[in-house]
């Protein structure tokens, strides 16, 4: 569905991302793991074309999209919730919603979005600014699925939520999934990530050091990339 | 030569280009006098372009620098022409406020300079120099002058309306001098800001206001949207309106469509004064430039004229600027607007003034003379 | 000694040479460059290292330079009284005014700026008695240093030079120290500069003060150095071409303002002299720095020199290890 | 008391006046933050082609109202594609710098074209009737003015509030990446909102240069009253730009008539009392906060 | 009062608009205290933080700190009194290095904000820099101590915030989700450095990671809804079904959210 071959990304001239290359496949979870700063957002930015990569091919199933600007990507179905959720602070929960909104047949209606995160549907006229972080969260996924995408590039969900809400949060990925979206998830939170894997890439000092099914993963990779083994 | 050489030496008088004289007009020419500035140099050079660019055998250099009417740069302009361009004499400045800037600087160097637009008392007055003569106008002769025959002719009481700023309150004082000195009476003065955009709220409380005419002094653009903003608040009708020359100048006339007719102002030229120089002036302007002159045209004009002369009985001999400023002090000729002549004391035009009618002429608006008072001198203190 | 310093003493020294090799006209530009740096000096203390945009430093400038001008009229031809004068009053100025503008942010700030000066503006220009309306004051006394008569433009320059030296040094020393580095902190973050405990808004409040006290210093030389003031010192124009001489000079560095003064000031009267459409010339120069070189003279120059020592622009990123945690391992 | 009334209908015509002029940088700066100092050049555009039009091409006020703008438009569309979107990302500073040398180019191309002179703009006869109420005269093109500035307060009123462009703009101001990122073109968005401010610059020029007049230099004075209204108005709000508009025209025109010696005063004291008492303007959004 | 309770919250709301997101809260807190405060999403416990920082002010009650009533202090004062919170958006200078970053807070600390005329280098204040230096090492920042904040990745973000507060070297440290956003090497490495700040620090802690938040706190409190829920020790409140019901979920026990 998704393929990324020998991506090269830079900052400037700091080279952040080395020969990246990943397979998503459809109607699978993919997750992409790894520590802080090694690459993980930008290798979803780059895909995202909002850092576009210098050197590389991404390819949405026959298209090649390296060149495209984010919003013909997003057009060509690619759906994100970022990183630190980006929220947009001065618009309210509704109309962030709203916005971007690209109703699809069977797809996602806000009236779904209000049922699975009821939260939001109590703030509905709250800025989105004023939201906590949690329920910005959820607003930031609610924002991604309403433009109903074909894959789905999730940039650490989880982090704000409660248990419980991560829990949900989960369930709904795992719902998408068999509703066959594409799912390309970066997590810090191992135990939810590894719950959804059906495959997994782990990306240190912006190389992938590791492509393996959840079972391959052992002890000593994580060891070695993942945890803190001093 | 280097500053501190400049400096050190008592006379600045080093042997110059002998076969040219060099004219160093401070004009604006951007910003919102730039049409002021535009024709005060057609003028110049009209004139100067009649006598071949040519004084007793020499050649005469127009040096131009754009003021911004702006002291500050005004002064910068004034010092490039003197201190770098080495330029025998001065003339120009539209605004007051750049002839009062330079004031000092053309004083302490001893530069001829002569005035030939900005009107404002001082300049003749308190601020008097050796070394500066006005050929143009006082902002005190163009109030003063319409005074007495307003009380005559017009009514026994007005409103003034004048622009806010230093030569608008001045014309407005002189007018009211001159106004009560006959026994009129001011019922009300009203000072809208320069360059103000809506005068609806001043013209009710004028037109509700128990005054037989309103004497107004606005220039420019101001003085169009007055003059139009007045009809069309209905004022007309009721009260005459009376002011300075500039109401209803060449350069704004047109603009006011209708609106203008019937204005009596007063000013020391128009376009329809019917003299044999006037005349020639006229066609010799239309000719070469193919518009009709404004007044500062002819104010260029004129300046440009009392340069050469002024050059031509010192031999084309620039170098004392005390025998440059004695020559001009004596030139007198008929000039388009009439006889003129210096006042030695006050270094000011003696110059006649002329009370002007807008009338209805094959559906344009023209200024026609309705009488004139002759050789107005200004008071001087 | 260490290079700035170098500099610094060799511009100096050159500034002193100045009038031993110019003509009168180039050593007055000279001054009244270095006159509108010092202005544009001051602004950047608010733009460039707090953050606030102002649209009003006019104000102070006027002040300064009126307070000079009724000074020298009816009080004293003293030249540094009267500057020191001149500043408590602009200093005073922006006490009162900076009250109510530091408690705005962003283009409000700006706009009400604007506002207090061209309050002052129609003040300037409707009180005819004492500041003599839109003609201003002029002929005014020539300034005296001790005995020393001013009036002789090498004197008045050399006056010029040494406030300029000190308010260079002065305010150099400001913006590198602690305090500095809270101004620019308050640019960056104020709420963060709060949750470290800062009071910004005091910090903002002294960085109005001292921009205001130093644009005051500016316009009282102009004024000595002119001879008259004009209610254009007050006008909005001028806090418009003063904040272009700090932006197109290089706003938050020191040299930025000093150079942006001296292009403006050369550029608008040399190519005033040639042509008449210099407006236009100036806005093309403006539009093409904006589009090849956004920081600034500074920006420019700062690239020149990295080019030229082979070195890569900015960023050295590329040398260092993308793991920061290896320590720990 | 007729001149109370009489004031209070000249004070609602000045200010529907000031919206007129104001409307466009509303949208241009207040909504689409971009800080446009060449707002009263494209304005004066707008009133100097309005002339060529009515006096030289068609005599007709109506076809120069239609036509103006759309070449004001024109030309903002090339501003916005050449100059202002490469240097969008360089923030507001730079765009101070780069629109002011843009108003300076204006300033001397029209200068050129249509000389230093004062010009006018020769209205249609109906409009130049005078009208007759509370025993005052009132010029027709003043109720003209009242009238268009509701008509395009409405539009913009309804193309703010009942569209989703008012709220792609504003997430495309505190975020245009992640907006992008979400498939809005949000460059082309931009591009247009700048073409309509610049349409709406032409309307102003042409409606309030009859009044106002045509002459050099009134670009600056005109962009400096625009932006006062503006921010009493507030930031961000339509609705503030014409209730700033209203409170300015009507303060302003009964300043005039109770104590004139202070006109010169009087909008600078308004605005700076209305920021130090509502420091985002009297309806203005509140600034982004975290 | 006791003696050693250093801060007293009485009865505080918070209104915004019709909205009541904290609702007559009271809590006191005792000096060396280590507290994890949980609660759903929403429940208001960034809100909390906003007042007792001084971010917000009350709509109605009283806040006490050291004895001193202090409700309506400003934020900045409450910072240098010795009441620091960490933001759970990064809040930081950008465009700014680490380092200088960590220096604002540091020459505040030392005195040196209001020095006018000396420079602030390596050279002339070498204790400053010895300091700032000291603690990127500890918190393992060192790498990246000359890189501007903005170019540095969420993660690492995260961890400048938290060593922000830190270094004010506060009294009462409140710190608002510090691991979100963090590897698990991070906050593992994190939680160690928290464990070893001084005893008599107090310090709040926000954390939807329960293995952190129970690996501090010797005492949790359960914000629902804008109340304080539960009030106890980590065993009363893992023990509790309603935090079971409204937070952690069900079939989900405490300890078992990592591998
Ligand atoms: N705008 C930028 N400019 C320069 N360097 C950057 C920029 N953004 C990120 N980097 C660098 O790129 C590297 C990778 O960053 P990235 O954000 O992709 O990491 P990540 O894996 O998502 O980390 P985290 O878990 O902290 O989110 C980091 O070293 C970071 O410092
Ligand atoms: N300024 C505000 N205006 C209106 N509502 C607000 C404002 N600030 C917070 N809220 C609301 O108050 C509630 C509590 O927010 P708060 O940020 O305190 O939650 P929280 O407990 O920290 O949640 P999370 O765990 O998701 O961060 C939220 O529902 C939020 O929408
Ligand atoms: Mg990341
Ligand atoms: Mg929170």
């Amino acid at each position: 569905m998704l393929n990324v071959y020998n991506m090269n990304t830079f900052y400037g001239d700091s080279h952040v991302l080395h020969n990246v290359s990943l397979t998503v496949e459809k109607g699978k979870v993919t997750v992409l793991l790894g520590r802080n700063g090694m690459g993980k957002t930008t290798t979803i930015h780059s895909i995202m074309g909002m850092v576009p990569a210098k050197t590389g091919k991404i390819v949405l199933e026959q298209t090649e999209i390296q060149d495209k600007t984010s919003f013909q990507i997003s057009r060509l179905g690619i759906g994100l919730v970022p990183q630190g959720r980006r929220i947009f602070p001065n618009l309210t929960v509704k109309e962030n919603l709203m916005t971007t909104y690209r109703p699809a047949e069977n797809g996602w209606t806000l009236d779904q979005i209000y049922a699975m995160f009821p939260r939001l549907k109590e703030r509905e006229s709250s800025m989105g600014g004023d939201l906590s972080g949690g329920e910005q969260q959820m607003l930031s996924i609610g924002r991604a699925l309403l433009t109903n995408p074909k894959v789905l590039l999730l940039d650490e969900p989880s982090e704000g939520l409660s248990p419980l809400m991560v829990q949900e949060v989960t369930e709904i990925i795992r719902q998408l999934k068999q509703q066959g979206l594409t799912i390309l998830l970066v997590e810090q939170n191992l135990a939810m990530a590894l719950e959804l894997a059906d495959f997994v890439y782990i990306l240190n000092k912006g190389a992938v050091v590791f492509g393996g099914t959840p079972n391959e993963l052992d002890i000593h990779v994580k060891n070695k990339y993942l945890l803190l083994s001093s | 030569n280097s500053a501190i050489q400049s400096t050190t030496k008592n006379e600045g008088g080093t042997a110059k280009n002998d076969g040219t004289i060099k004219i160093g007009a401070l004009l604006p020419k951007s910003g919102v006098y730039a049409s002021l500035g535009k024709n005060l140099e057609m003028g110049m050079k009209l004139y100067f372009e009649s006598i071949g660019w040519k004084v007793a055998g020499k050649d005469i250099e127009l040096i131009v620098e754009d003021t911004e009417a702006d002291p500050q740069v005004g002064l910068r302009k004034a010092r490039k022409l003197i201190d770098q361009d080495q330029v025998d004499l001065l003339t120009g400045t539209v605004s007051t406020a750049v002839a009062y800037a330079i004031r000092d600087e053309v004083d302490k160097k001893k530069m001829p300079f002569l005035v030939s637009h900005a009107g404002g008392n001082d300049l003749t007055r308190s601020k008097r120099s050796d070394y500066i003569w006005r050929s143009s106008f006082s902002s005190w002769q163009i109030g003063y002058s319409l005074g007495q025959w307003a009380y005559d002719h017009i009514g026994k009481t007005v409103y003034i309306a004048a622009a806010d700023y230093a030569f608008g309150r001045e014309v407005a004082a002189a007018f009211k001098e001159a106004y009560t000195a006959a026994g009129g009476k001011v019922v009300g003065e009203v000072y809208p800001p320069l360059g103000n955009n809506d005068y609806s709220s001043y013209l009710t409380t004028i037109k509700n206001a128990n005054a037989d005419a309103v004497y107004a002094f606005f220039a420019g653009s101001d003085a169009v949207k007055f003059v139009q903003q007045y009809e069309q608040f209905g004022l007309k009708k009721e009260k005459k309106l009376i002011g300075s020359g500039w109401l209803v100048s060449e350069d704004v006339r047109k603009q006011q469509g209708n609106a203008g007719v019937g204005t009596i102002a007063s000013i020391f030229w128009d376009y329809h004064l019917d003299t044999k120089e006037n005349k020639a002036f006229i066609a010799a302007f239309e000719k070469k430039y193919n518009a009709r002159p404004t007044i500062e045209a002819l104010e260029g004009y004129d300046a440009a004229k009392i340069i050469a002369e002024a050059l031509e009985t010192v031999g084309g001999d620039a170098s004392d600027p005390d025998k440059v400023v004695e020559a001009i002090s004596n030139v007198q000729f008929v000039s388009p607007r009439g006889p003129i002549q210096f006042d030695k004391e006050t270094h000011h035009i003696i110059q006649n003034m002329y009370i002007i009618e807008t009338n209805l002429v094959n559906g344009q608006a023209e200024n026609k003379v309705i009488e004139v008072i002759e050789k107005v001198k200004d008071p001087g203190q | 000694m260490n290079r700035q310093v170098f500099i610094g003493i060799v511009a100096v020294i050159l500034l002193i040479a100045v009038p031993f090799f110019f003509s009168l006209f180039y050593l007055n530009l000279l001054a009244e460059i270095l006159v509108l740096a010092i202005f544009a000096l001051s602004l950047n203390v608010l733009v460039g290292y707090t953050g606030l945009v102002s649209l009003g430093h006019a104000a102070f400038f006027g002040i300064g330079a009126y307070a000079s001008a009724l000074l020298a009229k009816e009080w004293s031809p003293q030249f540094l009284l009267i500057l020191l004068a001149s500043v408590l009053i602009a200093a005073a100025a922006s006490a009162v005014i900076g009250l109510f503008c530091v408690k705005v942010n962003g283009f409000y700030f700006l706009m009400l700026t604007l506002a207090f000066s061209q309050m002052i503006y129609s003040f300037v220009h409707q009180s005819t008695t004492i500041t003599g309306g839109s003609n201003g004051l002029s002929g005014l006394p020539s300034p005296m240093l001790g005995t020393i008569d001013l009036s002789n433009p090498v004197f008045l320059y050399y006056s010029i030079v040494l406030v300029f030296v000190v308010v260079y040094i002065v305010l150099g020393l400001i913006v590198k120290s602690p305090f500095g580095h809270v101004l620019i902190g308050i640019r960056e973050n104020e709420m963060r500069m709060k949750a470290m405990g800062y009071n910004t808004a005091l910090y903002k409040y002294i960085a109005f003060i001292i921009a205001g006290a130093i644009g005051g210093i500016s316009g009282a030389l102009y004024s000595n150095l002119n001879g008259f003031v004009s209610p254009n010192d007050v006008y909005w124009t001028m806090s418009g071409s003063v904040l272009i001489m700090v932006l197109i000079g290089g706003a938050g560095t020191m040299i930025g303002p000093v150079l942006g003064a001296a292009f403006i000031v050369i550029l608008e009267t040399i190519v005033s002299s040639y042509t008449t459409v210099w407006t236009m010339i100036i806005g093309i120069i403006f539009i093409l720095f904006v589009v090849f070189m956004p920081r600034g003279l500074v920006g420019f120059a700062r690239l020149f020199q990295k080019l030229a020592a082979h070195r890569l622009p900015i960023s050295q990123k590329g040398t260092k290890p993308l793991v920061n945690n290896e320590a720990n391992q | 008391m007729d001149i109370i009334a009489a004031q209070l209908v000249n004070g609602v015509s000045y200010g529907m006046l000031l919206f007129v002029i104001t409307c466009g940088l509303s949208l241009v700066f207040g909504i689409l933050g971009v800080l446009n100092l060449a707002h009263g050049s494209l304005y004066m555009i707008g009133a100097y082609v309005a002339y060529t039009l009515t006096t030289q091409l068609f005599e007709n006020f109506w076809l120069a109202l239609l036509i103006a703008p759309l070449i004001v438009a024109v030309l903002s569309l090339i501003i916005e594609l050449i100059l202002l979107r490469p240097t969008y990302h360089l923030g507001h500073l730079s765009q101070v710098l780069l629109t002011f040398g843009l108003a300076y180019v204006i300033h001397d191309v029209t200068s050129i074209i249509w000389g230093s002179d004062v010009l006018s703009i020769p209205l249609p006869s109906f409009l130049s009737e005078t009208l007759h109420f509370f025993h005052q005269e009132f010029p027709a093109y003043r109720l003209f003015v009242i009238v268009a500035g509701v008509v395009l307060a409405s539009c913009l009123w309804f193309v703010q509030e009942k569209t989703r462009w008012g709220a792609m703009i504003r997430a495309g101001l505190s975020d245009k990446e992640m907006i992008s990122a979400l498939g809005v073109n949000i460059k082309l968005v931009f591009t247009v909102v700048f073409l309509v401010g610049g349409y709406l610059a032409g309307i102003g020029g042409v409606i309030a240069s009859p009044i106002l007049g045509l002459y050099p230099s009134m670009e600056f004075q005109t962009l400096i009253l625009a932006l006062v209204v503006l921010v009493v108005g507030g930031l961000g709000s339509i609705a503030g730009t014409f209730v700033a508009s209203l409170v300015v025209g009507i303060v302003e025109t009964f300043g005039r008539f109770l104590v004139p010696e202070l006109s010169l005063f009087l909008v600078f004291a308004l605005m700076a009392v209305i920021l130090i008492s509502k420091p985002n303007g009297l309806l203005g959004k509140q600034v982004i906060k975290h | 009062m006791e003696k050693d309770v250093i801060l007293h919250v009485e009865r505080i709301s918070k209104h915004f608009g019709g909205l009541q997101i904290i609702k007559d809260v009271s809590l006191s807190v005792r000096k060396g205290e280590r507290i994890g405060m949980i609660g759903p999403n929403g429940a208001g416990k960034t809100t909390f933080f906003h007042l007792l920082a001084g971010d917000l002010l009350p709509t109605g009650g009283k806040i006490y700190y050291k004895g001193r009533e202090m409700t309506n202090m400003p934020n900045f004062k409450r910072a240098q009194e010795g009441i620091v919170r960490t933001f759970q958006k990064n809040n930081l200078l950008n465009e700014l290095t680490v380092l200088d970053n960590l220096l604002l807070v540091l020459q505040r600390k030392r005195g040196m904000a209001n020095v006018w005329f000396k420079p602030r280098n390596a050279r002339r204040a070498p204790a400053l820099f010895a300091e700032a230096e000291h603690l990127l090492e500890t918190w393992g920042l060192k790498e990246i101590a000359n890189e501007r904040v903005k170019t540095l990745s969420y993660g690492e973000q995260r961890q400048v915030e938290i060593l922000l507060g830190i270094a004010m070297e506060p009294d009462v440290l409140l710190l608002d989700e510090p691991t979100a956003g963090m590897s698990q090497a991070e906050t593992t490495y994190i939680v160690q450095l928290l464990h070893q700040l001084p005893k008599d620090l107090t310090v709040m802690v926000i954390e939807h990671d329960l293995d952190v938040v129970f690996g501090l706190a010797e005492r949790m409190i359960v914000l629902y809804d804008g109340y304080i829920l539960i009030d106890g020790t980590p065993d009363e409140v893992r023990g509790d079904e309603r935090v079971n019901e409204i937070y952690i979920g069900k079939g989900k026990t405490v300890g078992a959210e990592r591998l």
